[in-house]
């Protein structure tokens, strides 16, 4: 086995570098630019029931080594993701991890039942914490209970491991990461969006239609390893760590923090071809480090330290 | 799969105009920008405070020497610093993008009407010596603020009749584009524009029924299409979930195909 | 009087700029740079009952436009502090916000009785969400009764107005603030810093000893922009505002967002004379803004535009 | 009030061993640069994603032409970046600050042992110029990992003995500083230090009685004494709230003033 490889519920990975969700959409922009059965796995964008247009535009702002987005969940809808996305995807050596978002828990339900039937989706995300959806969503996020609950139901009905993706925004992570993982959850990705916003000088009015966005890139990385080491420490399911990586350093970070593969977003939009690089460099970083295989830097800044071989 | 990504270095940069620079680059990958209307997504240097890139249209090309002009207007950090770059020095060049001016829908010995405001001007630059090469008679009408913003009116005066106009009349009619396009009487088979948004609307309300292209701006990401930052609305469906992107879709598009 | 001055619950300020708590000592060290009378405030260190020595070093690292700090709350003690750094400090004429902070209800309450009796006290801030004290400490600042009843206590022993800082590590700003609106607070400061951290790859520990730390710098602003933008518009007190301010642009923006005074942190350390120099450039932004007086630009983001004059 | 910032040009920079650069910066703020063992305060440029200021000490100062020399060796991305300037490009310079080597504390005639180790060796030379304009004796024992990493051994030499030692024993005498003073038997009337911890405390333990001043290192922030980054604990107080700043008490200290 390659010294990349790593399997996680659902997720047969060949290397840990996957696109995050909505930074990649459904792979065919990127399809121009390498072969994506390179990768790791790919997150597709958000799915919600209906197709959805999202927020007005502008959806983007720019803050200090940060990105905010206030795209909103726009997506052409489960039925055209199964009968076009996926299908195009097919051709492709690689697991799917397919984000499903809602704003009511029966959408969650109903989005999760049908994607997770596609035969190349071989695990979900529970995307209940996108900031940018102003009806209900954000309380998926933020209360343990609830999260819990809708854990539970989209596990009933999945046919694949669930992965379920955690807010940022919340006072106690740990809490959260610990109703879901007994709620049943396979895994957990985060972490998603900080809620952000900017204010244009001369209009005097946010940047974004929408006001408030998520803040993503380098500037919440320091955010997203807290939390991994804190909930990595006390759940028993892999974590797909994922916040501002944009270099094979910080890939290492987010392993030792305690996660077991990484997704990469905003840095998709700077460098397109910044996932199959990561995944190239990767061997030589082990190399340097003296690690023979990436598995054994899961946790590694709080794991005991025990030199088998 | 393409390689769209490559390092350019910059061959001269000069101020044209108040606030206004002109770069030239040079690389291979300019060999392909055969296509005016597109534009490139630069990524202005390596610090990680700027994250993203910028998105800039192809002013002029020289395809034998492999050089890029862009035409840019200082506008915050990220055309700041760019200006700020020496000759020899390298930027990060994604492209070239998007769907350009379609020269060919203007036959040889027809009229194109090329409308640009402000720092919509740069494209129909090389959108101009197409049409010309191609035999079709171009017609220039340009707006600015004032005449301190004024650029590149010699350069479009070689290639064909030229009116400029400035708001505040300190140089051309005083006025908008509409009114010269008005006072002059100009007609012509094709309209091809640029500018902000107010311009390309009041181009739209008065020549709905032309054959008409406008190039659009919108904040982007990726450019590529991925990130659905940049989206519209097509005119057929203005509230419904169906979209153009203007980084793919666009940025040039007819005249009435997508909400203004 | 002057555009810049200000008049806010115990604070009578000849501009809005003061240097943030924890960020500029006692003074002291920066009266060698220039003279502190030109500050518009100035917000002490956090003052605890006992002297402490705070957290082992390394207590600083570096992120992307961020600063991780896990200093610990080192302080001489209140009874140093109201002998020898407050009386040292009577000889500049600036109005002294003096950050209170402990790990029980009790030493705060011991705290604010003593040092709002100082004479050139002229307010508190409560300090309910230092990230980097351990027992306690956190639940003030993330859950809004805690937070209410501290403040009904302070404020009973309180000679003066007492602003509540509060920590961004929550999902729902909006009802800390509320309630400690309710509970009495003369205003609020917001935000104290992102819960943070980074691990060495060499070491393959978290660079503080502290393991966390709290996240501060550019990289934050947007967090605070949005939280200041929610709170200013359901509150009735005035709100200090900071996190990443650094140039004359960003203490616009906060005005803008809703804030009514600002604090420089982080960015003392870049640049020791910051904070008169953004007093000495305001001046020219509000004349290229065409705005009389920064008053006017409280909370313009989502006021209604009113053209009085 | 004083001005201790300044912005200085850089007039020359190169490499002189592995990873470790040489760089000379002029300006008047040099004027104040008296003292050997202070350190300056550096921002290496104005991109914000790299926020603080790095400590450096100075190595050699002429103070007629205004010139400051440091050595630094590339760590990290601070130094990474200053290592990339061009001569006649400028570096923002906070300083001097701290408490230097007490040069007053040996008297003409004496003999003072000087030990670096790594990059710790750089204030050792501007102390040993002025220790030696003072009359007194220098000896030089200097650390390092291997032969490539060796630097300045020629301008210490000219000043007085100089001992070598390298780790891998690829130049001079294998193995560490205390190492060669114990087998050249090397006696002293003060000792001045500056290098890793654990160099240090070896250097404490083995000389705790002597009179010896010792330069220390910690992650600093204002370098002004007050965010309180760089405390650490006195001797005599070891567990408890009194403390030391490095960057103001420090970073010299007397042997066994405080725990390392
Ligand atoms: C297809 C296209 C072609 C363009 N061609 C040109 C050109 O040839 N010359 C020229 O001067 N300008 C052009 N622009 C506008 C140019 O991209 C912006 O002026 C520039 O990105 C501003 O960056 P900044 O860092 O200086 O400003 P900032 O305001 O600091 O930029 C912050 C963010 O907002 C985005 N942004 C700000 N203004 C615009 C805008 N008007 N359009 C799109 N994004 C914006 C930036 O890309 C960046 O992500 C074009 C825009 C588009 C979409
Ligand atoms: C008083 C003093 C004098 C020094 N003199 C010199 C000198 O003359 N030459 C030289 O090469 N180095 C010297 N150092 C060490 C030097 O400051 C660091 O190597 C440098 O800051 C590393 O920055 P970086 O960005 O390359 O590394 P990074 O590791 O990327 O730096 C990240 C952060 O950690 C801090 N940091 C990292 N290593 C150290 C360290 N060893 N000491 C203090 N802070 C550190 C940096 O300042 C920065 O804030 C001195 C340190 C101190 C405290
Ligand atoms: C433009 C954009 C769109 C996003 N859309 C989604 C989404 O649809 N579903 C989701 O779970 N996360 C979404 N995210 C969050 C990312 O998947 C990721 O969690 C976050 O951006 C942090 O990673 P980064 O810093 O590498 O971008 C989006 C992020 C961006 C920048
Ligand atoms: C080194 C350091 C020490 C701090 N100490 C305190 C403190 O004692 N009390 C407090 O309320 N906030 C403290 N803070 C938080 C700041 O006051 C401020 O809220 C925060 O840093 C955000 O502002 P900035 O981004 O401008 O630094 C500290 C911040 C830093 C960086
Ligand atoms: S910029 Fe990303 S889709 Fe157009
Ligand atoms: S570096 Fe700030 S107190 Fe020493």
């Amino acid at each position: 086995m390659s010294r990349l490889a790593l399997k996680l519920p659902g997720l047969d990975l060949k290397n840990p570098i996957m696109p995050a969700s909505g930074c990649f959409g459904f792979g065919k922009e990127y399809a121009q630019f390498y072969d994506l059965s390179k990768l790791g796995a790919i997150a597709i964008k958000a799915t919600t029931v209906e197709a959805r247009f999202g927020n007005p535009t502008p959806r983007l702002a720019e803050t200090k080594s940060g990105l905010l987005n206030a795209i909103g969940l726009q997506n052409p809808g489960m039925d055209k993701v199964c009968s076009e996305e996926l299908p195009w995807l097919d051709s492709f050596d690689v697991p799917i991890l397919a984000n499903v978002a809602g704003s009511e828990m029966s959408d969650y339900i109903e989005v999760a039942e049908k994607v997770s039937k596609s035969s190349n989706v071989t695990a979900l995300e529970l995307n209940i914490s996108c900031p940018n959806v102003k009806k209900g969503g954000i309380a998926f996020g933020t209360v343990p209970e609830v999260a819990a609950e809708l854990t539970k139901e989209v596990k009933r009905v999945s046919q694949v491991p669930v992965y379920v993706k955690l807010s940022p925004n919340v006072a106690d992570i740990v809490s959260m990461a610990k109703a879901v993982e007994a709620a049943g959850a396979d895994g957990l990705s985060m972490i998603n969006t900080l809620l952000g916003m900017r204010i244009d000088l001369k209009t005097k009015k946010p940047i974004l239609a929408n006001q408030a966005g998520g803040l993503s890139g380098p500037a919440i990385k320091p955010v997203a390893i807290r939390m991994i080491h804190q909930v990595s420490q006390v759940v028993n399911i892999p974590i797909i760590g994922m916040g501002g990586i944009a270099t094979v350093d910080d890939v290492i970070e987010f392993f030792l923090a305690g996660a077991s593969a990484v997704a990469v977003g905003t840095q998709n939009f700077v460098d397109p071809y910044i996932c199959p690089k990561l995944i190239d460099e990767l061997p030589a970083k082990l190399d340097e480090m003296g690690v023979d295989h990436i598995s054994e830097l899961i946790g590694g800044s709080w794991k005991e330290v025990c030199n088998i071989h | 799969m393409m390689n769209k990504q490559g390092i350019l270095s910059i061959v001269s940069q000069q101020q044209i105009a108040e606030q206004i620079f002109e770069i030239k680059c040079q690389g291979p990958l300019v060999k392909s920008m055969t296509n005016p209307g597109q534009f490139v997504h630069v990524k202005v240097d390596s610090y990680d405070d700027l994250l993203l890139r910028r998105p800039l249209s192809i002013c002029d090309i020289d395809l034998e020497q492999e050089i890029l002009t862009m035409l840019y207007r200082v506008e915050g950090e990220g055309t700041n610093r760019l200006s700020k770059k020496q000759k020899w020095e390298q930027v990060d060049v994604l492209g070239p993008l998007g769907h350009g001016f379609p020269v060919e829908e203007t036959e040889p010995g027809e009229v194109a009407l090329l409308v640009g405001g402000g720092i919509g001007v740069p494209p129909l630059y090389y959108l101009s010596k197409q049409l010309k090469k191609r035999g079709v008679k171009v017609i220039h009408v340009l707006g600015f603020q004032a005449k301190s913003a004024v650029f590149y009116e010699k350069e479009f005066n070689e290639l064909g009749e030229t009116y400029i106009t400035t708001v505040d009349g300190s140089h051309g009619l005083q006025g908008f584009v509409t009114d010269a396009i008005s006072k002059y009487e100009l007609s012509f088979d094709t309209l091809y524009s640029c500018g902000p948004n107010v311009m390309l609307k009041a181009l739209t309300s008065q020549f709905e029924n032309s054959r008409g292209f406008l190039s659009l701006e919108e904040r982007m990401g990726c450019g590529i299409g991925a990130c659905l930052a940049c989206v519209c609305h097509p005119t057929e469906d203005p509230e419904g979930t169906s979209y153009k992107k203007v980084c793919t879709d666009g940025p040039v598009f007819k005249v009435g195909e997508v909400v203004l």
